[in-house]
């Protein structure tokens, strides 16, 4: 039998004033199981969390119920006196007469009468309270960071220096991300292979990092403090311990003709055996099988062999397992540029000087195709004049994205700078949208383009590009004059949007992380936990989260790495214990609990019999990855699963108090 | 029962009866994040609104099956209020989402069934919109009682 | 009492039935509904369906309603009050007619009052099984899921009924065979034309296809058979044959209420369902439809008999026609008598 | 009755499947206690195979055997079914209570099959008015999936649109809240709680339904209008998106509870809400395990 003790606060005049304390007292009192009720003036202060103790002991209760505030309030005051002497904390309810009664009523006997009910309510449902205990998970406090791009970097080198060992895997021959390809960085110009080769180094020499790189995730399980990982190594081809990266092989590979470079945005071509870019970190070159006439024409050439001196290439190598088992991951897997086929009008794979900014990147860096002289990629000649055309894909629902992606309004102005800074007399135009530059010293920085540097910023869009005696003849719009506008160009630039990376949506239904209808892995939470997904122990950052530039990707980068390093500060992972938990007698394994879990906490559980045969298949929840919120509940046919705390027996005994 | 506890009765029980359609009772489930919170502001800021309804706070929409608004009628309410996050505002991310499926369905087999849809109320309400929980609650309340229909009978004992 | 027989011609007996209704009777009939027909409260005579072999459902909800209230109660704080769930049916029904069933139908109660008067006597069946005056009509053409007369009945049964008609041409013979039924006709006796038992045309002959003494003798000694597992697989346990049965009669009592008042009820229930046996264990002594089936084969034809020395069966083939599996009882009852 | 060509193509392939062990047992359909009635046949060895038959009598969807335990312990099964049956297997499978792998879909065209109460009254010709509505609005006539399929023999269904099937809809659609309850509490009131309709349903798959938890007790168990309108109005909700029309559930109904006007307008108004038809597509994620951020929310304040 239950013994309860009701608690009516005044607040002072607060409650007091609009109902009948002593009348809700009086009802408490008449309830069965109700041992003892009682009503004072300050609940929360000292003296009246003392006297509820003293009856929780004195009474033996095993059940508390305040009428008093709302329970965003003093729910944990209460629960916290009451686990004093010995009471399960959850054994405590409120029923809210201060927030939902007596300050937003004003008949007293109305507002009574609604107190009495909500205090029955509450009476009926700490009755059907069960123990709840707080869930501790054990961390292995070894972190795993997908994607070495400038986030992924940033992250791991936080942790590292946190002192925690990290596994950065890259799918690349070499990490860098982005980044790497970039030339000069607004807004204060300094180039990007400057700032960021050096932590590309510090993280492969950190004795904390294991780097991985033209590695992939293939499989991920387990939960926060005990994720499952494994990773293939491809094979390189080059046994990386052994290889100086002295570069005799790749001069050597037959094939440097027709292999487009892809670190080059297509602009140069590469080797079969090859590193991306001279300062690849590791620089240790990648054998393509795909290309190489070893592997295409039966294992004839074996030119790159012999080149090698300490003969570190091995045609054999295989694709490689490995398994770590780690606490918490950060997916950090970048972005891709939009496929523009769909804007047939700008010619864009049409005619070859029509390019896009990261292609222009590419011409503008002095390691780039052009070694940094700007050349049409058609005759190799320097261009006078330039029409840059933002939002290509960008803010446009009906043929590319919706959304901005935000850096192309910065990239833009530098590119428009850097070409008037190398070409002099040259001439640029941009067609906007809207200009978009609202970090610390963009606004300046676009200003000084268009001031200083000269270039024609035109607001609207381009509806047509095509060539016309060697020039591209760009016809637009300048809605601000109400003019149409045709200008003969020597190149085009497209400022093409940004789109998650490919292959990042398998990525996060491998992670069980939510990701949006684009691709961008979702946060938590938008405002409250923008580094958190929606799995607990498993953090994002960078641009696979959505647009943003390196500054932000570099502070994602390390808040990801501050909240591994604030988990891993403890040795065990402590959650609320108001989870979900499964009737495994009735459980008929449907998995719509598991649909609906926004989580990943419910996976499948054999039972067997003590021979070992297979019994039955049933929903299990893991209390590491459960957050309480019951969408499993409501999806459950059978009704074989509950949540601890808001259980369908108390949420029915509520509805049942109010019965009239 | 002895005099005294008819006498208990009397003077004892609080008059609010919410048994006829002047007085009726109203249940809502809310959601503890954003419609629970919103309530709880609407009295921060001293806000009046009618004193029909009774709230069941669950942790999200998730939670909140549509098959409590069948057992709220059961028990004799005349009007039942579901609300929570609005979309894309879901605490643990898509509770509202699933639940909407579930509640647009739901609705739709209420109304088949003879349910006056007018007594079954949906809402979006965010922990800032005290003043819209207020106005859905009046607007609500003020609906249920000019309704003269038997429409929630096949739920409740002739 | 002694049997009386009477004469009526078929207009006759509406004029009985429509003054019988007027005297405030509550007449339960087969009528016609949406292309099927069940026992429903008569509003005149024409409305009745007389030709039909059976109504899809049984009247035994007249005697054992699908859900009774045993008691009534009522808190206020820790004092509760009673009612007893008697109150409303003593005295209530008291001019209640099943009209136009057939001999099968009008055999169930008897049958069953035996169990609810056996360790303890059950009020509720006993006012209702008393208050209720049953006129059945001898059926001239059972189909093939029909078999009373394997059932130890015949189609033109008096067993169970309080007046049994016999059709003959467009007049019937009535046969009186209770007090009940002689009261019913008291008031209307200018209807009816007095005669004398040779005059009621005999029985006909009716043959019986298996012996329902080697059916039982089977089961007294296969509890494990194969059979059992094998035939009914197709069973998909949906209970539609206890629930439409005349003599099945399990039921299950339950609490429904809140915090002021609640009630207890019983309702009908089915040893076709899982549910039935399972106990708080988890353990389940009728785990498969194999042991549920074989469980009403046994309760019909062995268990029942041996307590009550009546089958707990009238043959109405009811089970068999409602079943969507189409599950033949007779034919059942047959494989098993003729394994035996 | 002699086989018909069809009765030994099923044959046929029962013998093959049960010889070469690919399954241990086929589940089809044999003549049953009258001549226009079939019935449920289970067979595990090769020789029985030659009781199967198949005609327009075969009312039952057998997918509803697929959820006994004692038929699973079969393991790999063959099973007879027509169009509307399969999808109750491809539901099953959608929902992990079948893996595709256990199971051999023995497909058979169906051009009707016969109402069973005019049936048993005799009637053993297929038209429009002695069909059951499924089959008027049937888009299935060939199972969406099968291992081996069967084709009819019989003359394709002619709809002249004389009937229209599940008309009452539209009529209640069109009736005041009022006049809907008072028309589905006079339908309910007829019911007597005997879950023949669950049991039927080859989507009811619950080992424990519901209707049976008392803790809380979601469903009062009283057979009477309260108890009687909370287990029809659950039962149509936990159907709503699944159902897929096979009609059993109205069919064992003993009191003919028009329970396929509730299942029919539900699988409309689902597909016309979400786009989503049940038991099409094996590889289909159901209607409730996933949502679309631009759901309908018009009746949301």
């Amino acid at each position: 039998m239950s013994r309860i003790g009701v608690f009516v606060c005044w607040c002072g005049s607060n409650i007091a004033g609009t109902v009948d304390v002593e009348k809700v007292r009086e009802e408490a009192a008449k309830i069965p199981g109700v041992v003892s009720a009682l009503d004072y003036k300050y609940m929360c202060s000292d003296p009246g969390q003392n006297s509820l103790r003293n009856i929780i002991k004195e009474k033996n209760l095993t059940g508390v119920v305040l009428a008093a505030c709302s329970p965003h309030m003093h729910e944990n005051t209460f629960r916290k006196a009451a686990a004093k002497e010995g009471l399960n904390p959850y054994f405590v309810e409120i029923a809210n007469i201060r927030e939902q009664v007596s300050w937003v009523h004003e008949d007293k006997e109305r507002a009574t009468a609604k107190a009495v009910d909500l205090m029955k309510m509450m009476v009926e449902k700490v009755k059907r309270d069960k123990p709840i205990e707080d869930v501790r998970v054990p961390l292995n406090k070894k972190a795993l960071v997908i994607g070495g791009g400038i986030a992924g970097i940033q992250a791991a080198l936080d942790i590292a220096n946190g002192g925690v060992e990290v596994i950065l895997v890259e799918k690349e021959p070499s990490i860098g991300g982005r980044m790497i390809q970039l030339d000069e960085t607004f807004p204060t110009l300094d180039c990007s292979s400057c700032i960021m080769t050096p932590k590309m180094v510090e993280a492969n020499q950190h004795p904390n990092i294991k780097l991985y790189t033209y590695s992939e995730v293939e499989d991920i399980s387990g939960y926060i403090g005990n994720f499952k990982v494994k990773i293939k190594k491809k094979a390189r081809s080059v046994v990386e311990k052994d290889c100086t990266g002295c570069g005799e092989c790749w001069n050597a590979c037959p094939m440097h003709k027709n292999v487009k470079s892809e670190f080059n945005v297509q602009l140069s071509e590469r080797t079969a055996i090859y590193v991306p870019f001279p300062q690849a970190v590791p620089l240790v070159p990648v054998l393509d099988r795909s290309v190489c006439l070893h592997f295409k024409k039966g294992g004839k050439c074996q030119k790159c062999y012999d080149a090698c001196g300490p003969k570190c290439i091995n045609f054999d190598l295989q694709d490689e397992i490995i398994e770590e088992t780690v606490g918490a991951i950060v997916a950090s897997t970048g972005y891709d540029l939009m496929d523009t086929s769909m804007y047939g009008e700008y010619g864009y794979g049409k005619y070859k000087d029509v390019i896009s900014g990261l292609q222009f990147e590419r011409l503008l860096s002095a390691s780039g195709p052009t070694e940094g002289v700007i050349k049409r990629p058609s005759d190799g000649k320097t261009p006078q004049t330039i029409v840059f055309v933002q939002c290509v894909g960008s803010r446009d629902p009906e043929k590319g994205v919706p959304y901005c992606s935000k850096v192309c309004c910065m990239y833009t102005a530098k590119h428009a700078k850097l070409f008037a800074h190398k070409v002099h007399g040259s001439q640029s135009y941009v067609f906007y949208i809207d200009i978009r530059s609202t970090s610390k010293g963009y606004e300046e920085f676009v200003r000084g383009t268009m001031e200083q540097d000269g270039a024609i910023y035109l607001r609207g869009r381009v509806s047509k590009i095509y060539e016309d005696q060697g020039k591209l003849i760009v016809k637009g719009a300048d809605t601000l004059s109400g003019n149409q506008v045709e200008i003969a160009a020597d190149m085009v630039v497209l400022a093409t949007g940004v789109i998650p990376k490919k292959g990042s949506d398998k990525l996060a239904q491998m992670l069980g992380i939510s990701y949006d209808k684009y691709g961008f892995f979702t946060e938590s939470h938008p405002k409250l936990r923008p580094a958190e997904s929606s799995t607990a122990g498993i953090f994002l950052a960078g641009m696979a989260q959505g647009p943003r530039d390196i500054p932000e990707s570099v502070v994602s980068g390390s808040a990801a790495a501050s909240k591994i390093l604030g988990l891993f500060s403890k040795n065990e992972y402590e959650v609320e214990g108001t989870i979900a938990n499964v009737n495994e007698a009735t459980c008929v394994a449907c998995f719509y609990c598991q649909r609906v879990c926004a989580y990943n906490a419910i996976s499948k559980k054999e039972i067997k019999d003590r021979s070992g045969k297979l019994i039955k298949v049933v929903a299990n929840v893991n209390p590491g990855l459960c957050t309480g919120c019951g969408a499993c509940v409501n999806a459950c046919f059978s009704k074989s699963i509950d949540v601890k705390g808001f259980m369908d027996d108390q949420i029915y005994a509520e509805i049942k108090a109010l019965a009239i | 029962m002895e005099d005294k506890d008819v006498k208990k009765e009397e003077h004892g029980a609080p008059k609010i009866s919410g048994d006829n359609s002047n007085d009726p009772r109203i249940i809502a489930f809310v959601c503890n994040w954003c419609t629970y919170s919103g309530a709880d502001l609407a009295g921060t800021s001293r806000m009046k609104y009618s004193d029909n309804v009774r709230v069941i706070k669950l942790p999200c929409t998730g939670r909140i099956d549509p098959l409590f608004i069948v057992e709220a009628f059961k028990k004799g309410a005349k009007g039942v209020l579901v609300s929570g996050c609005h979309p894309g505002d879901c605490h643990y991310t898509s509770g509202n989402y699933h639940s909407r499926r579930k509640y647009a369905t739901f609705r739709d087999l209420l109304g088949y069934l003879g349910v006056d849809l007018d007594r079954v109320e949906f809402s979006w309400v965010s922990a800032s919109e005290g003043n819209k929980w207020v106005s859905i609650i009046n607007e609500f309340t003020d609906k249920i009682k000019s309704l003269p229909g038997k429409s929630t009978d096949i739920f409740t004992k002739k | 009492m002694e049997e009386k027989y009477f004469e009526i011609s078929a207009e006759n007996l509406k004029k009985f039935v429509d003054g019988i209704i007027a005297d405030n009777f509550e007449v339960i009939a087969p009528i016609d509904k949406d292309g099927e027909t069940f026992y429903g409260k008569l509003g005149k005579f024409e409305e009745a369906n007389l030709d039909i072999l059976l109504p899809k459902m049984s009247y035994k909800e007249f005697l054992l309603p699908k859900t009774e209230t045993l008691l009534e109660y009522s808190f206020s704080g820790v004092d509760t009050e009673i009612k007893d769930g008697l109150e409303a049916v003593v005295g209530a029904n008291e001019k209640r007619v099943i009209f136009g069933g057939r001999p099968c139908d009008a055999a169930a109660g008897p049958i069953m009052e035996k169990v609810f008067n056996w360790d303890y006597k059950d009020e509720f069946f006993n006012e209702r099984f008393k208050n209720l005056t049953i006129v059945s009509i001898a059926c001239e053409k059972p189909d093939n899921y029909c078999f009373c007369t394997e059932m130890q009945l015949s189609p033109e049964s008096s067993y169970g009924s309080d007046i049994l008609l016999k059709k003959a041409g467009d007049k019937y013979f009535a046969i009186v065979t209770s007090e009940k039924g002689l009261n019913l006709v008291k008031p209307y006796i200018s209807l009816f034309k007095e005669t004398a038992k040779d005059k009621v045309p005999a029985d006909k002959d009716w043959k019986k296809l298996f012996e329902i003494e080697r059916t039982k003798s089977f089961l007294d000694k296969n509890f494990e058979h194969n059979y059992f597992q094998d035939r009914f697989l197709s069973c998909i346990g949906c209970g539609v044959c206890t629930y439409t049965c005349p003599t099945c009669h399990c039921f299950d009592i339950q609490d429904e209420g809140n915090l002021k008042e609640g009630r207890r009820i019983r309702n009908w229930d089915s040893c076709q369902f899982g549910i039935f046996t399972l106990h708080t264990s988890g353990h389940n002594p009728r785990v498969t439809q194999g042991d549920r089936y074989r469980q009403r084969l046994m309760h019909k034809f062995k268990i029942y008999s041996e307590k009550f020395d009546k089958y707990l069966c009238v043959g109405c083939g009811r089970c068999s026609r409602n079943c969507p599996e189409d599950i033949d009882i007779k034919e059942v009852a047959k494989d098993l008598a003729d394994m035996a | 009755m002699a086989n018909t060509k069809t009765d030994e193509k099923l044959q046929k392939i029962a013998k093959d499947l049960l010889e070469s062990g690919e399954v241990s047992l086929v589940i089809g359909y044999a003549k049953g206690s009258n001549p226009q009635r079939m019935r449920p046949l289970f067979i595990t060895k090769p020789e029985e195979a030659d009781k199967l038959s198949f005609n327009h009598h075969a009312v039952q969807d057998l997918a509803v055997f697929l959820k006994k335990p004692e038929v699973k312990k079969f393991g790999k099964i063959g099973i007879v079914v027509k169009g509307c049956d399969e999808k109750a297997v491809n539901a099953l499978i959608q929902e992990y209570q079948l893996s595709r792998e256990n199971i051999k879909i023995i497909g058979v065209e169906c051009n009707g099959v016969i109402r069973q109460n005019l049936a048993d009254k005799g009637e053993t010709g297929v038209s429009e008015s002695t069909v059951y509505d499924k089959c008027l609005i049937c888009e299935e006539h060939t199972p969406v999936l099968y291992d081996f399929l069967v084709e009819s023999e019989e003359p394709k269904l002619n709809l002249s649109g004389s009937v229209k099937p599940y008309a009452k809809i539209e009529e209640l659609e069109s009736m005041s809240a009022d006049e809907k309850n008072a028309f589905w509490a006079k339908e309910f009131d007829k019911c007597i709680k005997c879950y023949a309709c669950r049991q039927a349903c080859p989507l009811c798959y619950c080992s424990r339904c519901i209707v049976e938890k008392n803790m809380p007790q979601w469903i009062d168990t009283n057979s009477e209008e309260t108890g009687n309108a909370q287990w029809n109005l659950i039962r149509a909700y936990h159907l709503s998106g699944r159902c897929i029309g096979c009609g059993e559930c109205e069919r064992a109904c003993p009191v003919n509870i028009p329970l396929m006007l509730i299942n029919e307008k539900m699988a409309r108004d689902i597909n016309n809400m979400f786009g989503y038809k049940s038991g099409l597509d094996i590889n289909a994620k159901p209607v409730f395990g996933v949502f679309s951020e631009s759901d309908f929310n018009d009746f949301i304040k």
